[in-house]
């Protein structure tokens, strides 16, 4: 599905993303994690053509990614963008909707898939009508990803997604969307600091550090075979704070 | 690149259809015919071109009356080139200013020089509008006193004369010497206190003009000139010749008038207007009704009247030309915020054309536009640009990057974006570019009364050369008014585009 | 040091938070945990006098908040905002100086702060010139956490200050700010949604839901005799994927 | 709340200043002694008028002069009101046209005329600019005529006139009447066309002003009017009776002038002027120095100079008016942003203010600032107000609640918030308003010549009046070029103003 070769980015004198190798294929659920800095955002911004790589190249079902086929194969991403991005002018119902509307999908069809995405991330209905600056900084979020979803894309690039939700219905939520991804075969790729939600979600995991990938595949391999001491070290990071807890919780 | 291509033939398009519409306006369909009558700035003079108005249209032809135009050597001048097509005048202005180089004598003569510049003039309208010695009438019958000749007989008469009179040779001075006036008791006085002095018996003659409101009010006899020492002012029609081709029913119609005015007709007509108030529209046509039994179909120009026409004027100058500005600069500033090259240029070309001063840019443009209110609309336009594209621009690009990055991440092409989120998120900036341009619109077209396109400029100017500070107001004050307004229209518009999440105030500022 | 009494806030017809009363003494730190959008962040800003209480007192070392002495207050104050709140006109430097030059402090003392801090959140030194525009979202949440503490103030109120950090760093500002806090006897009020580092910092924890306190007290207390079952599901969500993550790192 | 009233308290300082500055500047200390001496809008008349300074000027008093005024009744009247002091007039102008109704036959009664009113004229420099016939004057020599009687002699000459002199009655048709010429070819052609046939030798005589600039160049003799068909056009200097008393060690200067300018002079100097384009100042402080043997100590006015005058007038008006506005207009858009009330109020006033029509706003500060530079700047202060303040007020407005919670949060006071947040990232919106007015300044500051404040705007007026494009050009050009300079300065400010965090791009937009 997609097909990331050679692909590099710097910003002024500092390199971002060193030429990098990625293949992800349909119904794959690939999740990026490392460091912060370490360029997860900028792959990201790659794959959605916001930014343009310093060389190598983006195919996209076979097509590669170019000025002419951007705004198509935008359409059939959804991207939760890490600061969120809500549009300040629009209504949460707006934000949502406002592709769809300009695709002129059928009203009816907006509604109810508005109503199933409403539910699905648990926001009150009478949130609808506010504006972002009037909503706590978890429902903006969980309208972030229900902007995204709204037009079942086929990629789906989620940069943390799930940061900002409290544990109960970011637990919920981890498990309706890996069903939906399932289900449907979505091909996704996902930021998380979470190495449990890494986890859960991946197939495969990618390890990067200063815009090098480290290490790559299912969570066991990083896990098991660490390609470096620093995987491991920074796999099992959030061990023993979670065995305090477990313990304490016994 | 093609988007911005397109936009760009969108606008030329729009240029070429406004350019068209206004010189179809201008042109109108081949000239229908109509007739301009023009008139000078005091009351007198705008009666008798409310005659001339009420009488061409008699004929069914389109008649206009440019009021109150400056001087006599603009209407000759206008006259000349056909601008108007008739006016009052005086053939001792004729004689004795205009034609003053001629030396003309006689009549004829006189004739003889206009007909040599494509002009006619009408047999006199039957008053001379000169200087002339007054009494009370009563007095002037008990003593059978007609001419000033007839004065010589009462050397205790006390004379009351303005000072202007009393000093000019060819006021007192050499009237006394001409007729040999035997009177002693002279006395230099405010015009207005000659009136009182003459009603009130303290005076038994003073000089005034042969025309002037207080000869009816005052129930004055104007004593006979019998030695010819005032030179003559009789007031006539001159009009172009060519109009005898175009529309000889109005030349017709214009010479009714010739012998039907006497100066105390014309006296009680200023006297209407001046102390009573009543319209020159309505005076004019009551005359005509009475004298020559014509049935004038006029609208009276009230202070109200004249209000709602020159609002009509005004509104429509800045409705069209803020409305064009505004269909043009938001474009024009979008595309200067999207192409850093071109937005250079098309700010650099607003600016230089806002430098162009009004006056230059009337002179430059009369040749295309002509006079009127094509020109002023499209001067308006022009100078409307500005603020609004500037601000169209500097909106855009204080929209946060963020925000654009995300509607990119959408998908929305750039079309869509510019239209669902780039413009209302810089709605503020543009409307302050707009209220900024409506307002400097509402005032510049107060200019627009220079080339005859009206508005509330017309009073305003008139106040200014008058030096009438009323006058002044009465186009000022409803100038400012219409700026309030247009203001709080587009602050009510702005409450409707505003988007309802950009109101949202940081909570509890303190 | 901090008293709560009888506050409470409403949005329109919504309440953001009911009549609430809280104490945090000198010294003390206090975990906010709770659903997304239950008025967490809500009570912070009404502490930081950012929005005004519908009813109800706020006492600072016993003078009451009012608009006279807000501004001495606030600057006793550090505050993470939960959205940063960065100023993209600054560089990273003056964002977290901002403050310190505005009140005249020591040109050399602002600047061994300031590279004291960059140590402590793990900031490349090259950054500081950056804008907040050039950094990456963890990044900016180090820098927002830079500019809170910079003028050592007495109060700390940190609105999920960690979320966007990847673990390793994660864990180490934790272990390091926990020492600061008792070393320099801070009283922190924290929001996290991380159940583990709530446990790890609290003495006191907080779980509200809709604008109400549901129970207050030290973890263990929480744990073992939760005041209704939904503290019980709250506290726990997290343990299923930290106990399968735990299971596969073995 | 207490911090409003003390930035209202400040602009009012500020304010009170501002004007106390300003008509310091126009007051003077008390009016030191100077001389303003005025010409007409004619190559002739303004030598005269520099010549007029020049003497003046060897007093030692200080001397202005007014050059290019409109016509003949606006220096009378600038006289009568003392205005000016002195300047060249014809008597035939006096007696023929400003003074026609009191119809003066003698140089006494003129002079009595003139006394008067207060004013007085010098004996006649010497030379008669009325017309004349000019023939070659090797020709004229080789026949030995000297007189237009002389012509009769000649019935072979063929004689060009313009078309003018052909038709009016006191042109050709008088002339042969009088001198009973018997010329039969005589051809109505263009004048310029004349002086070239007069000098191929294809015409004997033609008609033409006797101080014409090409008499000198064609070399051509002015034939007497031994008849005295021709009325006098005697130049003479008019200046105000109260001058000898104030100065009258000027008016000894000025009748050193009387009777030591002949036709011929005066037409070599017009020639100097028009054909060799000098300086009228240099011409004029030549014949001084030739004649009176006087060391002139004067300032050429090459157009260079001029422009360089021009430039320096314009950006002092521009100068002062807009830094003022800017200094005082980003407080108020601060105070309305931050204050709706207050807000609306200042925005519809500065509203109001913009719908004043710029001649308007002159009359009514006239009585308060007199006429120049103050009433000028105090204008373009006023109108540059509205764009700053409605930009700085929605620059304001426009800044995310987010930033502004964040700022309050760290504890910044309102004042620091202000400076270090709010200002910053209003830049781009508050330097559109500034840029915006900086063009409307630079284009409204060209009206200032309409009272005298100097600027482009002089050869935009004397253009427009003169209907010459070069010199509206010479205005417009400079204008628009400094209203593009201006924008230049400001967005080079731009660049150091708006901060660096500002003007990263959304990346790769596409
Ligand atoms: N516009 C920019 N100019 C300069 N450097 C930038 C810019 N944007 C990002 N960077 C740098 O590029 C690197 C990679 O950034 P990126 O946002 O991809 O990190 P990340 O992996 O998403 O980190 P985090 O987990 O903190 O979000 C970082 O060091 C960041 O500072
Ligand atoms: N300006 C506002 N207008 C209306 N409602 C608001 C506004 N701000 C917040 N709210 C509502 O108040 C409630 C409490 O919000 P708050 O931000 O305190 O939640 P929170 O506990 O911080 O949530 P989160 O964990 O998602 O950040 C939420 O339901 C939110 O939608
Ligand atoms: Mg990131
Ligand atoms: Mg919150």
């Amino acid at each position: 599905m997609l097909v990331i070769s050679q692909i590099s980015k710097r910003y002024g004198d500092s390199p971002a993303l060193a030429s990098t190798d990625l293949q992800v294929s349909t119904g794959e659920t690939l999740v990026l994690i490392g460091p912060s800095g370490c360029g997860k955002s900028t792959l990201l911004r790659l794959i959605a053509g916001l930014i343009q790589p310093d060389a190598g190249s983006i195919t996209f079902e076979g097509s590669q990614l170019s000025s002419e086929n951007i705004f198509q194969i935008r359409q059939r991403m959804g991207y939760v963008i890490q600061e969120g991005g809500l549009f300040p002018h629009l209504s949460v119902r707006d934000n949502v909707t406002v592709m769809a509307r300009y695709l002129r999908r059928d009203a009816r069809w907006i509604d109810s898939r508005l109503n199933e995405l409403t539910q699905l991330v648990q926001l009150p209905a009478e949130m609808l009508k506010r504006f972002p600056a009037e909503l706590s900084g978890g429902q903006r979020q969980r309208v972030s990803l229900m902007r995204a979803l709204m037009l079942e894309p086929d990629l789906l690039l989620l940069d943390e997604p799930l940061g900002a939700l409290d544990p109960m219905i970011r637990y919920e939520l981890q498990q309706e969307l890996k069903a939906i991804f399932s289900q449907l075969c979505k091909t996704v790729i996902m930021v998380t600091h979470d190495i449990a939600e890494a986890a859960f979600f991946g197939q495969t995991l990618v390890l990067m550090r200063d815009g090098h990938i480290i290490q790559a595949g299912p969570f066991k391999e990083l896990a098991q075979t660490p390609a470096e001491p620093f995987v491991e070290r920074f796999i099992s990071a959030q061990r023993e704070p979670m065995a305090q807890l477990i313990e304490a919780l016994k | 690149m093609i988007t911005k291509q397109r936009i760009g033939v969108v606008l030329l398009g729009f240029f070429a259809l406004l350019i068209s519409t206004v010189s179809s306006i201008v042109a109108g369909t081949e000239k229908p015919l109509s007739i301009t009558v023009g008139s000078k700035a005091f009351t007198e003079s705008v009666i008798l071109g409310e005659m001339l108005k009420h009488l061409a249209g008699q004929t069914g032809i389109a008649t206009h009356h440019q009021r109150e135009l400056g001087g006599s050597r603009v209407l000759w001048n206008a006259l000349l080139s056909g601008e108007i097509d008739a006016y009052p005048e005086y053939n001792g202005t004729l004689l004795q200013e205009i034609l003053v180089k001629e030396n003309l004598k006689t009549e004829a003569e006189l004739k003889q020089a206009l007909t040599e510049r494509g002009l006619r003039m009408t047999t006199p309208l039957g008053f001379n509008n000169t200087y002339a010695l007054g009494m009370k009438a009563e007095l002037a019958e008990r003593f059978k006193i007609h001419t000033i000749s007839d004065l010589k007989n009462h050397p205790e008469f006390v004379l009351g004369f303005s000072n202007e009179f009393m000093d000019r040779a060819d006021g007192w001075p050499g009237l006394q010497q001409r007729y040999q006036l035997p009177q002693k008791k002279v006395r230099g006085l405010d015009h207005n206190l000659a009136y009182r002095g003459i009603n009130s018996g303290s005076l038994q003659a003073i000089d005034l003009y042969a025309t002037d409101a207080e000869i009816a009010y005052y129930k004055l006899r104007t004593l006979e000139d019998d030695l010819n020492y005032f030179p003559v002012y009789n007031a006539v029609i001159l009009y172009r010749a060519d109009l005898e081709q175009r529309a000889p029913e109005v030349v017709v119609m214009f010479n009714q008038l010739a012998g039907s005015i006497d100066a105390l007709t014309m006296s009680k007509m200023n006297f209407q207007v001046k102390q009573n108030n009543e319209p020159e529209s309505t005076v004019a046509a009551g005359f005509l009704q009475q004298t020559l039994n014509m049935d004038v179909d006029y609208q009276v120009q009230t202070v109200w009247q004249r209000f709602v026409k020159h609002s009509g004027e005004h509104l429509l100058l800045v409705g069209i030309s803020l409305s064009a500005a505004i269909i043009f600069a938001v474009p024009l500033g979008i595309l200067a915020a999207h192409n850093e090259r071109l937005g250079s240029i098309v700010l650099s070309v607003a600016g230089i054309v806002q430098t162009i001063p009004a006056l230059a840019l009337f002179v430059f443009m009369i040749p295309l536009l002509g006079i009127g209110g094509p020109p002023a609309i499209m001067a308006l336009f022009l100078y409307s640009l500005l603020p609004i594209i500037r601000n169209t621009y500097a909106g855009i690009k204080d929209i946060p990057p963020a925000i654009i990055e995300s509607a990119q991440a959408l998908g929305l092409p750039s079309r869509a974006r510019l239209r669902i989120v780039e413009l209302p998120l810089a709605t503020r900036a543009i409307l302050a570019g707009i209220k900024t341009s409506a307002v400097i619109n509402v005032g510049t077209a107060s200019l627009s009364a220079l080339i005859g396109a009206g508005g509330y400029g017309q009073p305003i100017l008139t106040g200014i050369r008058l030096d009438n500070i009323g006058l002044i107001l009465e186009g000022a004050i409803p100038a400012a008014v219409l700026a309030l307004l247009v203001q709080a229209l587009f602050e009510l518009i702005e409450r409707g585009l505003l988007p309802k999440g950009l109101r949202i105030k940081a909570l509890g500022a303190r």
